[in-house]
């Protein structure tokens, strides 16, 4: 199998003949699983630096490249977050804080928060670390696309944070990008800003599609012997639902991106209907603003769910672990999470009640976004009812998840509201919607990352994050965030508007005043709150407790590698044979409370497990 | 499109192979390479690309109160001193179906590894896809020529000029990348990187194989369906 | 059984005159739809023969020159059924280009006299 | 155990809050009562749902934290609770989608007796047109737009000469009389919203959008702008005043018809051409 090119780059190539001698047990036996259908994948092992740590082949270290990319443009969306938190708290309290400032902070957070921090976290960083270990695979199936995707990723985060150096700074019209202000002139960042923030997201696009194309083939096409649909933990099966929308949702984005900016550059009339500003009627006229509504909100929905799936993914995972129960109705929790995606497609405009769109549109959107409420409740009944009759172990982990379940089930309660067509209708652009969906597609999924990372961060690192800061860490998290966002919904009752830079003394914020100043205050407390974790993390690099193998005594695979943490080929000489779901945890008969997937049937023959 | 047979695994037919194959481990598309699936699934993220494009097209068509002109009328072109509508658009369609075709066959050849004759299908599957981006240039300096902008239309709707040379211009974008491409597994074919257990490529440590001219050729093909779309919405409504 | 091992151990290599003919009826259609404009059939015909022409090429493409028809089910559902969501798509923008238009004719144009 | 208690605490205390809170919403001025009545509802259903959950959630937290040699059930799924929770929470939400529904058909059916007000927005105020005697607005366009037609009705639209034009952002109105706002915009999207009204809409350049809601209580209200529309955005306030029938109707004959600004421009112009031919005569 050698042959020059091999020599010359050090492929270690392992020829398929050598797989087949493992081919377990004959036809028959119990523990019998078909061989391989395909050979080894061959992997290029990086040798000098550059290729072992910068233009590196193995997902996992491109997993945390996107993780660390991801948190560094979170920090950048937090601070921001700071800021405006500091001007609608204590008005005129920062100098510089102009009107055309605070609303390109507001743009850039919600943008940079939406798609470069949580979609990149959690398919570029979970997927790529998470995919291969789970479903048993050598690496992604196109180690070097992979590696051009997070490039591609990280040069549109260059060119996004670029944007705040340009002339007139980056653009101010709000993470919906709404034309005509988008491009005119009256927003921030209407010239260069808008410009880079579009050529930003195409880049974005483009590097996530390249990405994307694997974690989808990966699962499809690559998984180990044993490794049925059915038996991927949950995790997996987030992910690659929010892979697959991702995959058909961006491209509406791309294409509005590229519509926008031609009307920017070109002076086209895509979104551009005849306009008279300052006295002049300019040279568009005929467009249609709704169209960008649609397009944008027909990849927005499914962008929701983009950060929603992969948290109930791992989320259920982490809950399973850590009560030691096998999560209750695996398939419905499937079903759910596909049902849910497929859904998410005929959803869009419930986001467009109260935007002049055909108002006949109200009644078909109203009824499929509540049926969208059936399968998600159902994921919040299974996750209650696998901590029932559990052995719950309240650690961090188990924390982060309670939380999780808090808020997640808060914020989709306030869906309710919003989606319900006429209730929206007094709800919607006040800040109701801006605490319902920080709640349910913010704080929630944060609460999974967070939980995420001290379950796999022994993995990664071989080392276990301290337990005490991370009590801290969740404290002040959880109770701040809900002390920001819970009575933020009150200020919507009462019908402050979002995206005011200030209220005046309007009758309506006069009584809110104190609550502002609440609501900043814990917003401040909960960011600096998120640096202890970047400490625990520094700290237990140098000085933590080594994890070992497998230290929460889980099942799936990717805590069954050869070492800890997993080298590049993930399992060593033999991939793992799978026999089982991920989630036979605490069966009666057996000798300890957890099964791994690899456990085969005849070594369990007196217990009581259940097929899968 | 390989050889359809694997250890221990029966096939079933229709629907009932559909959940089998699915309900089975290792991998959900039985036989297929994880290069076809690739592209396959890239395709369906184009098509949701060009599909956005086309429903934009069609709305913003559909709401504007200025007449959009007759593109039987705008695309015609003088042949022996007498207009025949859409003349171009024709040749063009009749030139890029006839590329689709000598691509189809160079699959074929390919997979029954005739090196010489997969090679020239490539190859005049190149050409034909060069003359299309010829004829296409040649419509766009006409149309500019007339008058026609992206931003104005001295025949009516100043869409049409917007939507016209995006849509186009993004269509003949894939056929141009295509083309590349085409020249270089031309070359490929011909220098007999599929040949004896396939070489190594340049991009990926996947070793060469026929599929790969079957992979082209589903990008190719799925070019020419667009351009069916866009013959249909674009050129007859 | 037997029918679809049959096929698909052709798999590979289908005789050349599958794609003949595929190739003739595609040229055959294009012209087809070709004369729709040049007989200029209008309404309701026109629009049905210009869909009919464009799915008939389009379905005949994918499924002989795309190889679709001799791929497994897994993957041909895998393909399709994402159309739904642009069908819904196309059909909701219908009815938004139609009321877009409408309001503009009634309030910029006609005007409530009439 | 400290968890399980400070979850409980936060639940009581988001219970609390929402029975103490200064803070709800403003006493509704419209008739459009059907869509708080929806919220109270949506508030029973849903909240009762998040107190249960999380209730049941801390009671398992109480019940089942980690012992050494706990029995663990093991039951990977059942079928028949899986359904009775599938259609409880299906019916619970054909619940809520109904009267919401109701309502909406409510929302985008004007009653035919509603007095039609054209709302103009632009960066950043707004400005009014009522119709005149002939209860028809005239059509308008925005490149017509001028200092003599601020408008930009159509002048040879004989339905526009008659109506009434404000020029300013404050608007008055009639109590218990329905009225269809049509918003239309010059520049960027807006959106006119009265918090007490309940209803809102955005304006959208190029189209005219609507909706209705029928003022019931006298009294002067704050307009805002919901739709982000550029820095001036927080600014773009405007007023209501909703008056009994005989207020308003003295209100409205003081206020300019177009035709009527049209002749006062155009004996202004005569004026002006007047006083410049004195001009140049006294020059020459």
């Amino acid at each position: 199998m050698s042959d020059e090119i091999e020599n010359k780059t050090g492929y270690q190539a392992q020829s398929s003949e050598t797989m087949n001698e493992y081919s377990g047990a004959a036809v028959g036996d119990i523990d019998y699983v078909r061989p391989a259908e395909l050979p080894e994948q061959d992997l290029y092992h990086g040798h000098t630096f550059l290729t072992k740590w910068v233009f590196c082949q193995d997902a996992k270290v491109i997993g945390v490249q996107y993780f660390l990319t991801a948190v560094f443009t979170g920090v950048v969306g937090l601070i921001l977050s700071w800021l405006m938190r500091l001007q609608l708290g204590f008005p005129g309290l920062a100098g510089f804080m102009t009107a055309e400032h605070y609303y390109q902070f507001v743009t850039m957070h919600g943008m940079i928060m939406v798609v470069y921090f949580l979609t990149a976290l959690f398919l570029g960083g979970f997927g790529n670390y998470l995919i291969p270990l789970m479903v048993g695979a050598r690496d992604m199936v196109f180690p070097y696309v992979n590696m051009l995707s997070f490039w591609m990723f990280f040069v549109a985060v260059a060119v996004l944070m670029a944007s705040f150096f340009v002339p007139g700074g980056p653009t101010g019209s709000g993470w919906t990008l709404y034309p005509p202000q988008a491009i005119l002139e009256g927003t921030p960042g209407s010239g260069a800003g808008i410009l880079l923030m579009l050529i930003s997201l195409s880049l974005f696009v483009i590097g996530f599609t390249m990405g994307g194309l694997n974690y989808m083939i990966t699962i499809l096409q690559a998984r180990t012997r044993g490794m049925t649909l059915m038996r991927m933990p949950l995790t997996v099966w987030g992910i690659f639902t929010a892979t697959v929308l991702a995959m058909l949702a961006f491209p509406a984005l791309l294409v509005s991106s590229i519509m926008m900016t031609l009307d920017k550059v070109l002076g086209t009339s895509f979104f551009m209907p005849t306009i008279l500003k300052a006295g002049e009627v300019l040279e568009y006229g005929g467009g249609s603003p709704i169209l960008f509504q649609h397009l944008f909100w027909f990849f927005g929905h499914p962008e929701v769910y983009i950060v929603a799936l992969p948290a109930f993914g791992i989320v259920s995972d982490l809950i399973s672990v850590h009560a030691r129960k096998n999560i209750f109705g695996y398939r419905m929790m499937v079903w759910a999470i596909v049902g849910i995606g497929a859904l998410s497609f005929f959803v869009w405009a419930h986001h467009m009640y109260v935007s002049g769109m055909n108002p006949w549109f109200g009644f078909f959107f109203a009824t499929t976004t509540l049926i969208i409420a059936v399968p998600t409740a159902m994921k919040v009944y299974n996750w209650i009812l696998t901590l029932w009759r559990g052995n719950i172990r309240i650690n961090v982990v188990m924390l982060w998840c309670l939380g999780f379940i808090v808020t997640f089930v808060n914020g989709g309660i306030t869906g309710i509201f919003l989606g319900n067509v006429s209730v929206d209708v007094p709800l919607s652009d006040t800040y109701f919607v801006v605490a319902h969906f920080h709640m349910v597609m913010g704080i929630a999924p944060l609460m999974v990352i967070m939980g995420a990372v001290y379950h796999w961060f022994p993995l990664v690192a071989g080392r276990m994050l301290n337990e005490g800061l991370g009590k801290w860490h969740f404290w002040i998290t959880f109770l701040g965030a809900y002390s920001i966002y819970f009575p933020m919904h009150y200020l919507g009752f009462i019908g402050v508007p979002r995206r005011y830079f200030e209220m005046y003394d309007s009758p309506y914020m006069t009584s809110a005043i104190g609550m502002n100043e609440f609501i900043s205050l814990a917003a401040f407390i909960v960011g600096a709150a998120q640096f202890i974790l970047i400490y625990n993390i520094i700290k237990t690099l140098k000085t933590g407790k080594p994890a070992g193998k497998n230290p929460w005594k889980a099942n799936s695979l990717e805590w069954h590698t050869s070492t800890v943490p997993p080298e590049h080929g993930n399992f060593g000489e033999r991939l793992p044979v799978v026999h089982r779901w991920p989630y036979d945890y605490s069966v009666p008969g057996a000798k300890e409370d957890f099964m791994p997937q690899t456990t085969p049937p005849s070594e369990v023959l007196n217990t009581e497990v259940e097929k899968t | 499109m390989s050889e359809q047979k694997i250890v221990d695994y029966e096939f079933k037919p229709g629907f009932k192979g559909m959940a089998h194959d699915t309900g089975s481990d290792q991998t959900m598309f039985k036989g297929v390479h994880w290069g076809k699936a690739m592209m396959w699934i890239f395709l369906l993220s184009d098509t949701f690309v060009f599909s956005c494009f086309l429903i934009s097209y069609m709305k913003g068509r559909a709401s504007t109160p200025i007449e959009w002109p007759n593109p039987s009328e705008v695309f015609a072109l003088e042949a022996f001193g007498v207009p025949v509508p859409l003349l171009l658009i024709a040749l063009m369609t009749f030139v890029l179906i006839t590329s689709s075709g000598t691509m189809a066959l160079a699959v074929k050849y390919g997979y029954e590894k005739n090196r010489k004759m997969c090679g020239w299908l490539v190859l005049a599957t190149a050409v034909g896809g060069l003359i299309f981006v010829g004829m296409q240039a040649y419509e766009w300096s006409k149309l500019i020529h007339e008058g026609v902008r992206p931003w104005e239309n001295p025949f009516g709707a100043p869409q049409f000029g917007s939507f016209f040379f995006m849509i186009t211009g993004f269509h003949g974008t894939h056929v141009s990348i295509g083309v590349i491409f085409l020249f270089i597994y031309a070359y490929k074919v011909f220098a007999g990187h599929y040949e004896n257990g396939g070489k190594r490529g340049w991009f990926t440590t996947m070793r060469g194989d026929y599929v790969e001219i079957e992979i082209l050729g589903l990008y190719w093909h799925f070019v020419d369906l667009v351009w069916v779309f866009i013959f249909a919405f674009f050129y007859l409504w | 059984m037997d029918e679809t091992k049959k096929k698909e151990e052709q798999g590979s290599t289908h005789k050349i005159g599958i794609y003949l003919w595929i190739w003739g009826l595609l040229f055959v259609l294009s012209f087809f739809s070709y004369l729709v404009d040049w007989y200029q059939f209008q309404g309701l015909l026109r629009w049905s023969l210009i869909l009919f022409f464009m799915f008939l090429k389009a379905g005949l493409i994918m499924a002989f020159f795309m190889h679709l028809f001799w791929e497994r089910y897994a993957l041909v559902n895998v393909l399709l059924w994402p159309m739904t969501a642009i069908v819904c798509f196309v059909v909701l923008m219908v009815a938004e280009g139609k009321y877009t238009l409408f309001t503009r004719l009634f309030y910029f144009f006609v005007g409530g006299g009439q | 155990m400290h968890a399980g208690i400070i979850f409980l605490l936060v639940i009581v205390g988001s219970i609390l809050f929402h029975i103490f809170t200064p803070w709800y919403w403003t006493d509704i001025a419209s008739n459009w009562q059907g869509m708080d009545d929806t919220i109270t509802l949506t508030f029973w259903v849903g909240g009762g749902v998040f107190v249960a959950v999380c209730l049941f959630m801390i009671y398992c937290v109480f019940k089942f934290s980690y012992k050494e040699g706990r029995k663990v059930e093991y039951k990977p799924e059942d079928k028949k609770l899986e359904r009775i929770l599938t259609w409880a929470t299906t019916l619970g939400v054909a619940a809520l989608l109904a009267p919401g529904l109701i309502i909406w058909n409510q929302y985008v059916n004007v009653p035919k007796n509603a007095l039609e007000v054209d709302v103009m927005a632009w960066q950043w105020g707004w400005q009014y047109r009522l119709p005149g005697d002939d209860g028809k607005l005239g059509t308008t366009k925005v490149i017509n737009i001028s200092d003599e037609n601020p408008f930009g009705i159509n002048p040879d639209d004989p339905f526009g000469q008659d109506d009434v034009i404000i020029q300013s952002d404050v608007l008055n109105m009639e109590t218990n009389r329905p009225i269809k706002i049509l918003l239309r915009s010059v520049d960027v999207l807006h959106n006119w919203y009265v918090p007490q009204f309940r209803a809102k809409m955005d304006a959208v350049p190029g189209v005219v959008t609507f909706y209705w809601f029928e003022p019931n209580k006298v009294g002067e209200y704050e307009v805002l702008c919901a739709e982000y529309c550029g820095v001036g955005h927080y600014a773009m306030r405007g007023t209501v005043i909703v008056q009994t029938k005989q207020d308003y109707n003295q209100w409205l004959n003081e206020q300019e018809t177009f035709s009527e600004l049209v002749a006062k421009q155009n004996k202004l112009k005569i004026e002006e051409n007047k006083i410049a031919k004195k001009i140049k005569l006294n020059l020459n």
